[in-house]
């Protein structure tokens, strides 16, 4: 297990909190360079509203001279670019917390019991040339506090602020240097050396995924917009040119994943990136995907529900609706990454896996996992298995032939003389409408047959430390709990995490057997993965930890309630 | 290379009643593949369901017979990325533009290069006699006892309202007819569609074949179908059903023609893989 | 538990087979109506294609002087149709079985061992005036065999075909005698004996189920027709003006279901009817439902899947779809009737608890249910709860208060002065639009907390029998599990029926705690009920039945089943 | 008796961007319902998911806002089962004409007293700018990088075509004439479409204030709103937007005034129970 959290200044956690529309996505994106490029890891994670402009939002950017790759509660930089976001970040604002806010702003806050530094964001903006380079002071500020070079910094300014001699990069220049001066003036001890972090490929988790379809051989992506798994479409369109994609944003999402099923049954991979909402409606399409057994790629981005519930917020509730989708039996394989390496990793994964059984792939991640960024040495595109599963249609080609597999050879039209027909009543071998119920019962058998393969295929969880009381992490959870388990300071402590939900490889039960308890630990309200868990090994969680506000797990507050569990054991 | 009109109906066990209008559209759709020469493995029929979108299971072609009221999109789909294939999407009125009319609104806005034949028999035939939403105002049935009371959809007025680029009426009673309209429709680069009215036997006993052939006209040598108002007013300007060629719009570019995969390369996607070392460069573009 | 199978001819099973189109309905109602009449019982179901005419169809009509309530595979007397009727019954003729058909059908099925009883139905029915009254020849046939009086079936008749005086009846009347005196002549040792069948009601399951709505106070139903739930659509339609319905035929499943909770929104009790295809399309309206906490009572008979399937066929398929259709967390009921005074008094029961709990209810039903008819005593009319639970929105009604409940009482708009507010974003007290993620909380622990009350209303299990090996049946396959338990002769088996899958009475548990062993039998492919009772009780069924063929259980037959099931236990 | 205008904006924590055409079309609104003179607890606005359908939160009124795409059928429920309440459906281009479109199709064809509002901003507001239906050729968003290839959705002719009994069009930019056609469509008997063109200051800088000013016109007198023909023409005639009332149908009857239930009874259905005497005699109809 990962040994983190001294509680010393191993790292800062650095919070920009705001207005929609204020430009807090503009630091985050050049603290992020900077950090990366001065040799700093920066692991970054957001909260927002459902709005465009106004409200209050936050981005976390955790630094460190070692890797980081989970949020924590504890805010010991907070750059407040407006009054509102005092108070929206009151609740983690402690003693130790430096607050840079405006002075007026800082005023109207007497209350808070934290550091103050007042700095006129503004005010230094308009000297540097214009109000709205304020965002461009603020990350001054954060870069004088953390003791970045600032010779380093400059050149890093003009490529992002682009054209050298432009009014803008000058300026936005002249901001962050009046910002860090201040911020080292502060002298607040909140110093990060810089470490091994160059070279490193700094991305989010929408950009992981989008790789992995690019690695997995993705032709098509058909998806209607829907936070937070817009990205990834977003991501495709920007690449489409480029990697040769056919990207098309449908009337809805029913028309979606009918038209990523047409696209997979000429043979070009296809993928739906949505959300909860987007896969109810997606229900009957992913029964038609397993009565036809034409492959098909979900990417659910989950969000808390129900119905629209907080559109931009973060949570595991849909595990049990990608189990259950659809009408009828039919198998299916959900993958829940937990890295950023992962969400690459079984993306592609997810193809390969489509294609060879002829079934749903769920590929379940959420709003913690697409809105994150953070380092990584580099993505596993040696690993990836990039076989294909297709055969030619002869002569006598028949698409549901029982002669072999299952599943049966899966030939697309126009690749040979023969004829593809499928067909969403139950049919014969040819693919033709039948009533032949002995037909039926074989055919049933067949389909469901192809979970002996899937199991084959399935993957191992990960076991991290020697403990013997096991917490059980699932998708995007997985760092925080690697070092909130480290941070309790336990060595009875271990975490399983589980990438591969369903089908589940049998040495999660194996393992967790053995153990003398079991805590799972998840983004939801009723603890769906315990029931999974219960039903596909028999082993009841003695303890769950579940978080259901829309915001993510964070190491510190969560090492907190295992620990307060752990003496329930 | 198999043709697609070679079947016969023998052996064929067609779900269909004895005369219901859809023995005509098979015939005239035959025809039509014959006379467009267009090899069976070559066409993919894509179908929703009721008894109109059976079709694909009594002619010799592949078919992606998928869910009630969605065979416009994996047709768009399979257009878009085989471009060898001839693609038709076929089904009934309930199909077409009950359940899937959003599909249709937006299949028209998108243009892909396809025939949409949809055969129109103002009820729902294989559910057993419901309204569709071109039953006639006034029509009886189980759901509906007192009779229908929505204004019927007008395919043809709204399609032209789309700006669709090929709109077209016909009569399964008229296989001759109907087989030439289908050939312009397919030959059409782009969405085509067909409104067919197809008599019920079983569960319309108000627009049998007599009421339609009363209560039509063709459309005359006079009308110019690349005018769209007047397409219009002869959709909506009788209370007959004007037949033939009502709209053309042949300025719009395909939904195919307009994609980068295809600028430079016309192989089918599935024939391309991934392209790794692309991908290599574009990680490598993360690198801060 | 019931005593039936004495294996002598307590009950004879007749058969009507043919093609669509044919009239097989017609001798289906007329036979109901002539040994009804004549105090008989009657049990009918049938099986069909999905087509409109041609095909291969057929009817059970099940006769006794007991009541009989389910289907047995073992068929006594068969009337053929047309040729290939003989062929697709073929798998069910006996050497005891009697076959009537035309001379010509019978020859050319030389291979059948049955007691082929030759009879001309058309020549008949053209010698009575039209070919199209063979099928009334073939009702004659079979009243003649059964030997009921004919001087009570003639006036049946009459008020069967229509006025009296017409040229329909009177030839009906004549072919009817023609087929009764053939019947009669073949001495074929069938007759039945009249029972205490008069003054019964004779009903459908979808009769049933439709009788319910109204007992519920149904007001608005809104469906998109899919078999085979159209039946209670149609029903409604039927009686809308007597009993002040509004009802609607919408474009597609989820406009039906959008309509349904406005309509429930403005306090008129609403229903949707669909089938496993259309409740996938509705999973996001039931999220809707669950986040609004609008009551909603969803019918979803089930056929077999996946996709279009097997669409006029039974199965049990879509009890996980029903459990898990939307996304996010909140809580359900599911009702499964065994019975059709059961399908009345659930579907009554779903619009008290939707209301009184504001939570979505399915009533889970099938193909078997739908189709099938028998004699009921009466309807529990007296039983229903008309109970109403409305508050008036005063001036500072908030739909989503806090202070009372779970639920928070429910207005409706224009009741009061106060306003209605629904939001399915997660919301405040008064139903509006928040990203207070305290608040969130609350919210979620107060829907969830619902269903503590929702216990409380759980109807409990019926247990029949004082066998210490269960035999667990869920929905309709209830009548056929005791009979087929009945049928085995043996004293250690009891059947436990369970009427609501969801949430699941305690005393299920506690029973099955107790059993020696444990069999469910259940209409799907992979046992979904016994993954619930699984997860719910802990209990592990030592033995599955299971059937999706798209056929129901036949007493008989799964007598066989159990018995070969016994011996492994 | 509450007013629906009483609300100001103090205390009201609006998600809406300054300068955002919402801001206008709401104070049309409020200013409708001021001459209209509803009260609040009369008034039910139903909405979807978008920048536009948060305006039920702004305004003094019961609200149903529900799913994205799916206002209308919830809209048409609540007219249908209370008649003492007035029913306005409000949503964005997306919501209303892209998720939501086989529902405008099929309610212009159920024609309920319903007035229709969509925020027309020809862009997807709340999720970041991609295209909606109403979208024109060219546009640039992160989805369509390369620019929208799809025909832009013209929803005044499609509701033309469907024979809609109100279809007008107004401009955020102009509150007096949207309130003035707020009222004209409230008061209409029937479904009242009423398309308002709504600058988005945050993700159309094409179709801004000035470009909606310079590319639309106002119906003159000398047109006949009743004439359907000339009605498509206005709204395909030009390569401007026609504003003002562009088709009326007075003819047709509404949803709610074909229903038996309301044919002898004006209760709203809440306030009935069930008959059980009649459901016994019912019964007793099944004895065989
Ligand atoms: C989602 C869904 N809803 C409902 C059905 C049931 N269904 C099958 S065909 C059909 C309508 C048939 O009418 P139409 O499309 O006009 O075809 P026709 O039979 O008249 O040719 C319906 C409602 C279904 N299969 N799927
Ligand atoms: C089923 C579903 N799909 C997608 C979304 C995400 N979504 C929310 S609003 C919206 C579009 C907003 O555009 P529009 O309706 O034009 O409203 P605007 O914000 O422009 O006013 C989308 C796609 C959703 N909430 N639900
Ligand atoms: S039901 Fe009607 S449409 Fe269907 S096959 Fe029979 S006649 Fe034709
Ligand atoms: S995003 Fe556009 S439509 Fe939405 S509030 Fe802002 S300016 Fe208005
Ligand atoms: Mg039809
Ligand atoms: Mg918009």
């Amino acid at each position: 297990m990962k040994e983190m959290g001294n509680g010393g200044r191993a790292d800062v956690n650095l919070v920009v909190s705001g207005a929609a529309g204020q430009g807090i996505k503009t630091v985050e994106k050049l603290l992020g360079k900077l950090l990366g490029r001065t040799g700093r890891f920066v692991f970054s994670t957001k909260e927002y509203m459902s709005r465009v402009r106004g409200g209050s939002n936050s981005t976390d950017l955790r630094v460190s001279a070692e890797a980081v790759d989970c949020p924590v509660e504890r805010v010991d930089l907070l750059l407040a670019l407006d009054g509102p976001a005092i108070g929206h970040m009151e609740r983690r604002i402690t003693e130790e917390t430096l607050v840079v806010a405006s002075p007026g702003d800082l005023e109207d806050r007497v209350g808070i019991r934290a550091r103050k530094a007042p700095v006129d964001l503004e005010g230094l903006a308009e000297e540097a040339g214009r109000k709205v380079y304020s965002n461009t002071v603020a990350a001054g500020v954060a870069a004088g506090v953390l003791g970045l070079p600032l010779e380093e910094c400059l050149p890093v300014l003009e490529g992002f602020f682009g054209d050298p001699d432009s009014e803008d990069v000058k300026g936005n220049t002249k901001a962050f240097k009046a910002g860090f001066e201040k911020g080292g003036d502060l002298d607040a001890g909140l110093e990060i050396e810089p470490g091994e972090a160059a070279g490193m490929l700094l991305m989010s988790g929408g950009d992981a995924v989008g790789m992995g379809a690019l690695a997995g051989g993705v032709r098509f992506i058909c998806s209607y917009p829907m936070s937070p798994s817009t990205a990834v479409l977003v991501f495709l369109a920007r690449h489409a040119r480029r990697f040769g994609i056919v990207v098309e944003q449908a009337e809805d999402e029913i028309s979606a994943v009918n038209m990523g099923l047409g696209a997979w049954y000429t043979g070009a991979r296809a993928m739906v990136t949505t959300s909860g909402g987007g896969l109810s409606l997606m229900a009957e399409g992913v029964s038609l995907c397993g009565m036809l057994e034409t492959p098909m790629v979900f990417h659910v981005a989950q969000r808390p529900g129900p119905a629209t519930g907080l559109p931009t917020r973060t949570g595991q509730e849909d595990l049990e609706l990608v189990l259950h989708a659809g009408h009828g039996e039919f198998p299916r394989i959900v993958l829940a990454p937990g890295t950023l390496e992962q969400a690459f990793a079984l993306t592609a994964r997810a193809f390969m896996l489509a294609e060879k059984h002829q079934v749903p792939v769920f590929l379940l991640t959420d709003q913690n996992l697409m809105d994150t960024f953070y380092q990584v040495r580099e993505l596993p595109l040696d690993d990836v298995d990039t076989t294909r599963f297709l055969a030619e249609a002869g002569e006598d080609y028949r698409r549901y032939s029982l002669d072999e597999g299952p599943p049966s050879p899966m030939a697309v039209p126009g690749s040979g003389t023969g004829l593809v027909c499928l067909d969403s009543d139950e049919h014969d071998e040819e693919g033709h409408i039948t009533e032949d119920l002995d037909l039926r019962v074989r055919m049933v058998d067949k389909r469901l047959g192809k979970m002996e393969g899937i199991a084959e295929d399935v993957l191992e969880p990960e076991l991290c430390g020697e403990g013997s009381i096991i917490v059980v992490s699932w998708g995007s959870t997985r760092n925080a709990c690697l070092e909130a388990a480290a941070l309790t300071g336990r060595d009875d402590l271990a975490v399983l995490h589980v990438c591969q939900p369903y089908p589940l490889s049998r040495k999660v039960g194996e393992i967790l057997e053995g153990a003398d308890a079991v805590i799972t630990v998840e983004g939801n309200a009723t603890g769906q993965f315990g029931r999974l868990l219960r039903d596909l090994t028999g082993i009841t969680p003695d303890a769950e930890i579940l978080r259901y506000d829309g915001l993510p797990f964070r190491a510190d507050t969560l090492a907190e309630q295992l620990s307060s569990q752990l003496e329930g054991i | 290379m198999t043709m697609a009109y070679r079947h016969g109906t023998e052996g064929l066990d067609m779900a269909w009643c004895p005369g219901c209008g859809n023995f005509g559209i098979r015939n005239a759709l035959l025809k039509a593949l014959e006379d467009l020469e267009i090899p069976a493995e070559e066409l993919v029929v894509v179908s929703g369901i009721g008894q109109a979108a059976k079709m694909p299971h009594y002619i010799k072609c592949s078919c992606f017979n998928g869910l009630h009221g969605r065979a416009l999109p994996p047709a768009t789909a399979i257009a878009v990325c085989n471009r060898d294939l001839t693609v038709i999407a076929e089904g009934g009125d309930g199909d077409m533009y009950g359940e899937g009319g959003n599909h249709f609104i937006h299949c028209v806005r998108r243009n892909p290069d396809i025939t949409h034949l949809v055969h129109d028999n103002m009820v729902y035939g294989l559910t057993k006699g419901q309204a569709s939403p071109t039953s006639m105002i006034g029509f009886e049935t189980p759901v509906q006892p007192e009779g229908v009371i929505l204004r019927p959809f007008d395919p043809v007025a709204v399609a032209v309202a789309l700006d669709a680029s090929f709109v077209a009426r016909s009569f399964a009673g008229d296989p001759d007819h109907l087989s030439g309209i289908i050939v312009e429709a397919v030959k059409h680069r782009g969405y085509a569609l067909v409104d067919i009215l197809q008599p019920c036997v079983s569960f319309n006993r108000v627009n049998d074949y007599d009421w339609f052939r009363e209560n039509s006209f063709e459309v005359g040598d006079d009308h110019d179908p690349t005018n769209r108002e007047a397409a219009f007013s002869l959709a909506v300007g009788s209370e007959k059903l004007a037949l033939g060629v009502i709209y053309r719009n042949e300025d719009r570019k395909t939904f195919e023609e307009q994609q980068p995969v295809w600028e430079e390369d016309g192989t089918p996607l599935f024939r391309r893989g991934p392209d790794l070392e692309e991908l290599r460069r574009l990680a490598g573009e993360y690198e801060v």
